[in-house]
């Protein structure tokens, strides 16, 4: 069910590189949701968000990562992860080269990065997705990053965000992946436990086991405007149902509306938004502390 | 053979019997003594049996996982357990009929009970939405747990759906965020739960209620990231390659117990559960007992403690 | 709101008064919900259910007590409670005086009945709602009843049972009476915490403010079959949405279809279903007292 | 006056300002001195108006509750706190536009607001369901009100609401549950809860938000058992009765801050709320500042203790 999304979800990934890719030289690129030919350098300062239509284009886990910390605070944890094929998987593909490939693709060892970092100078253990490893699906090592990054919140008593885009389970590591959802939970349930903030930002797209697992449990669940976000893939359900599904069907202000999403936040102010509620939890605790400070001085 | 739904791979066993049942009439009618040839032949079918069950090809286990005389949840519940009480609803939308829940009583002591319950005609199938959990299933499945882990009763939860239903009603009351909150929460149930997957452990679906200290499952069930039809749909376009998705998605039970994703496997008779209920009562009977024995030892720390940590260590990759 | 509902359900408990008293001398009734004529004495003994329709008639708080708790085990608590008129409340009457008509109508000083009680040589907390004295509404002393009942129960370890048959808060006392809806509640609040058993158990009607307290937060809510069990009244909802209500709306069936019921048991079961449930919580608990008292000697 | 909306009972002083503005007028253009009159005039207004509404009657208390120009929790939103983070939704059905929630700062420390939301114009009044909740408003509250608990937020609500929606969906989805489970589940949240009523607090749909350790009301808002319309419907069978009802049933500031039923009373300009906003807002964050001062020095467990028995103490009953 899961990996329908991802396949759903890689043609229009697809797209948004092709048309870049139509312009010679790269100086313009043309904006996939409303057809604006854009300067290529005004849309990176704009941070891949279309001026015109404010269509926000996926990015990659270091583009992400770039304006979502302070600068050079990001320290990696778990780089050294790469995927095994538990399962000797072959279908069109065998999963080995699959796993090759993505790699050459990304220079990424899997669908993820993890580590600590700061925020406006606050502490936080961070994750972010990579669609482009795989369409972000989820195996063995994607989870267990997630699992440790969350840990190591829990050990340092800090926040964790983890920012996810994801078709869900990875088919090729079989019932491996699917145990990811049970593990990132977990790590959540003992994080949760000692009262510490979780944010999740799920972005376009987020599907199948990733918003059934880690993704929908956030203390707060924030999204950028019109990100796909949902369970089944779209295709399969009107298979089930036989009937047309809404215009905004599985969008950000789609399930906003069915209670599932805090906070609709654009790219440019993800940041400042992050900051101001890491910062607002973080009040009473720090109160504390420089309390406890005077009070041995 | 007790069924009388038969699928493919038994045709080989069938008409072995059914030459020896004429051999049977002929030798009544002619008044011959063919009891050697028969015995041979019985002998024969037997050890032919034996051989086609014991190399079951994954897609054939996916069949009997499926198979229509198969024993559903509420066949164990009424021949398992004692006075059973459903408790219905999840105290905010609704009664979700493809999963069941309720007291009852095992072995003298209170246990509560969550199950997948697909049907078996049509019309049971239509009204447990073929076992397909909506989002207030899963909710009524954490609300009982509550409610056990409250008042100290053990819980047992049964597997057996395709997955959970992908429609727009499901999708909208967030399916998603009822399976994540279940996995994130029955790790911090303080009674032992039990999971035995008794049938179809489809994907996220499955999971949702199968967070266990021990999960289970029954010889010819099957536990899937994805269906292999979805599989072969995806990674082949072409649904015809299932049979292939079957074996390599290692969705079956000792290829599961292999890999250390389940903990026990359940025996279901040769032929499967189907063909003799009683026996595989028996079974789940005497696993169940020994299950809830061991951790009714275990303190509330000790029991979500061996639970994280059993889900905590799956998964293989390497680490330079 | 709540107080509408009393109203609507009031003309229909006159009705099977009425229906009652029509044959002379009372050794007949008319069944009201399918027409069928029962010989008093047989539908005394089936608990005052229609053999034929099994429609479940009314019962006093006293009827209902005595087919619910062991013989002779009810020891009454808080029986000289009796209301204030603390608004001096007139409308087309005074409620002094409503006061007085109620208590000559029943023999109760108010709406409820509370104690200690045993069921199947269980203790309980048992409180029984009484709909004939002013609509079963609840008032300071119905709000004080149950919050001792519960209070009770919480100190001496035992479970509560709510029995309701109400039509909400009682307007004649007014903020008084909404507040026994947060008093109950926060009584149950404490009860719950001590890991301890509550089951309500609604009955036919219980509506309003009674519905949105106490009686939605038992550990089970229990039912007979087609109770009237609802928030709004009808025809305010009618009124509201212009629209015609489905045929059992508001009825124990529909409510648990929608998630608010755990199971409808039927009148001659009820006692050995609450003994039931009482049996299987307490198991873990005397268990260990067993054991307790075997190490000790 | 400020306002342009104009109740029954502000005839009289309307009609002596006119008279004032049109002796001015004359004055100004007759050239003659009338500042005397004028002022004897004027300071009669000043009188009546004292004496109007020191003395309204009830049901005109109502009318000023339901103002269409009263200040409504947005008002106070945007002009009391700063950064406002507005969080949606009950996590497994809606998002409740008669109820919003969201962080925010006041006095430079995060506040957790939930507040009753109607509109001031006819759209907006059928965005916000005319500030009637449905259940996953009640929910929406209480995730947002653990969510401050968990990270030691106090909490802040705002009561503005007719009642609790009467409709068949709100039934469904089972409202009364909803609102039983805050009133259940407020008492126990572990960090100050300050409720004030800024306009209606209709009944059980008020209360479902309102259990605070403080609970205030403006000068002329309401807070009642059922709306005075609801109740001479019903008692006796005559919504013209409604007056005598709202009499009654003591449903003013007053007379609950001398039954005991609220603790305090935010005072509103003279005429109402909605002639100064700003002097109503001076009161508001004043008041709110004194109370989260007070209640930052509470543990835990004077927070919950002090909170139940404010509630546990409430109802007049005799006793042998
Ligand atoms: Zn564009
Ligand atoms: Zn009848």
């Amino acid at each position: 069910m899961s990996i329908l999304d991802w396949f759903a979800t890689k043609n229009s990934a697809n797209k948004s590189v092709t048309s870049k890719l139509d312009i010679p030289g790269n100086l313009w690129i043309k904006c996939i949701a409303c057809g604006e030919t854009l300067y290529s350098k005004d849309f990176e300062q704009n941070l891949k968000v279309c001026p015109k239509c404010e269509h926000h284009f996926r990015l990659t886990c270091h583009e992400r990562l770039n304006i979502t910390v302070d600068a050079d605070s990001f320290i990696e944890i778990d780089y050294d992860l790469s995927p095994a094929d538990s399962l000797d998987f072959t279908d069109i593909k065998a999963y080995k080269d699959r796993i090759v490939e993505a790699n050459k693709k990304t220079g990424l060892n899997d669908a993820i990065i993890t580590g600590e970092a700061k925020i406006n100078g606050s502490d936080v253990a961070i994750g972010i997705m990579d669609f482009g490893y795989m369409g972000g699906s989820m195996g063995a090592v994607v989870g267990e990053k997630i699992t440790r990054c969350i840990e190591l919140a829990t050990k340092k008593q800090i926040p964790a965000i983890i920012m996810s885009s994801s078709g869900g389970a990875r088919m090729q590591e079989g019932m491996n992946s699917l145990m990811q959802m049970a593990k990132t939970s977990a790590a959540l349930y003992r994080h949760k436990q000692q009262k510490l903030l979780f944010i999740s930002v799920m972005l376009d797209p987020t599907t199948g086991g990733t918003t059934a697992s880690f993704a929908m449990l956030g203390d707060l669940n924030i999204t950028e405007p019109k990100a796909l976000i949902g369970f089944a893939g779209a295709r399969v359900i009107e298979q089930t149902i036989k009937q047309k599904l809404p215009k905004d069907f599985q969008r950000s202000e789609y399930l906003q509306e069915h209670g599932m999403i805090d906070h609709i936040v654009p790219r440019n102010k993800m940041k400042s938004f992050l900051a101001n509620i890491i910062e607002m939890t973080n009040y009473h605790k720090q109160k504390i502390e420089e309390t406890e400070t005077v009070e041995q001085e | 053979m007790a069924s009388s739904t038969h699928l493919d791979f038994e045709k080989p066993i069938l008409d072995l019997y059914k030459k020896i049942d004429e051999l049977q009439a002929l030798s009544d009618k002619e008044g011959l003594d063919m009891t050697k040839d028969i015995e041979q032949l019985t002998q024969k079918a037997e050890l032919l049996k034996t051989k086609i069950y014991e190399n079951l090809e994954p897609i054939n286990i996916v069949k009997l996982s499926r198979h229509p005389q198969r024993p559903i949840s509420g066949d164990y519940i009424e021949n398992i357990f004692e006075d059973f009480i459903e408790l219905h609803g999840d105290r905010s939308y609704g009664d979700d009929h493809a999963i069941i829940g309720g007291l009852a009583k095992f072995e003298g002591r209170p246990v509560m009970i969550i199950a997948q319950q697909k049907g078996k005609t049509t019309k049971e199938n239509i009204y447990r939405n073929f076992g397909m959990p909506q989002p207030e299933g899963y909710r009524k499945a954490l609300r009982l747990m509550r409610f056990a882990e409250k008042f100290e009763i053990p819980i047992i939860t049964l597997i057996d759906t395709p997955g959970a239903y992908p429609g727009l009603t499901s999708e909208e009351r967030g399916v998603a965020e009822a399976i994540a909150l279940n996995l994130q929460e029955m790790i911090g149930i303080k009674v032992p739960i039990i999971s035995v997957v008794i049938g179809e452990g489809g994907s996220g679906g499955a999971l949702g209620i199968a967070i266990g200290n021990t999960v289970a499952m029954l010889t010819y069930s099957i536990y899937s990231v994805i269906s292999p039809e979805g599989c072969a749909a995806i990674l082949w376009r072409d649904a015809g390659m299932s049979p292939l998705a079957a074996t390599n998605l290692g969705l079956i039970s000792s290829k599961l117990k292999e890999l250390g994703i389940i903990d026990s496997i359940v025996e279901e008779p040769l032929e499967g559960a189907h063909t003799n209920y009683k026996k595989v009562f028996t079974k789940m009977r005497a696993f169940l007992k020994k299950e809830l024995t061991k951790y009714s030892k275990y303190s509330h720390e000790e029991l979500t403690n061996q639970r994280y940590d059993r889900f905590r260590k799956l998964g293989k990759y390497t680490e330079a």
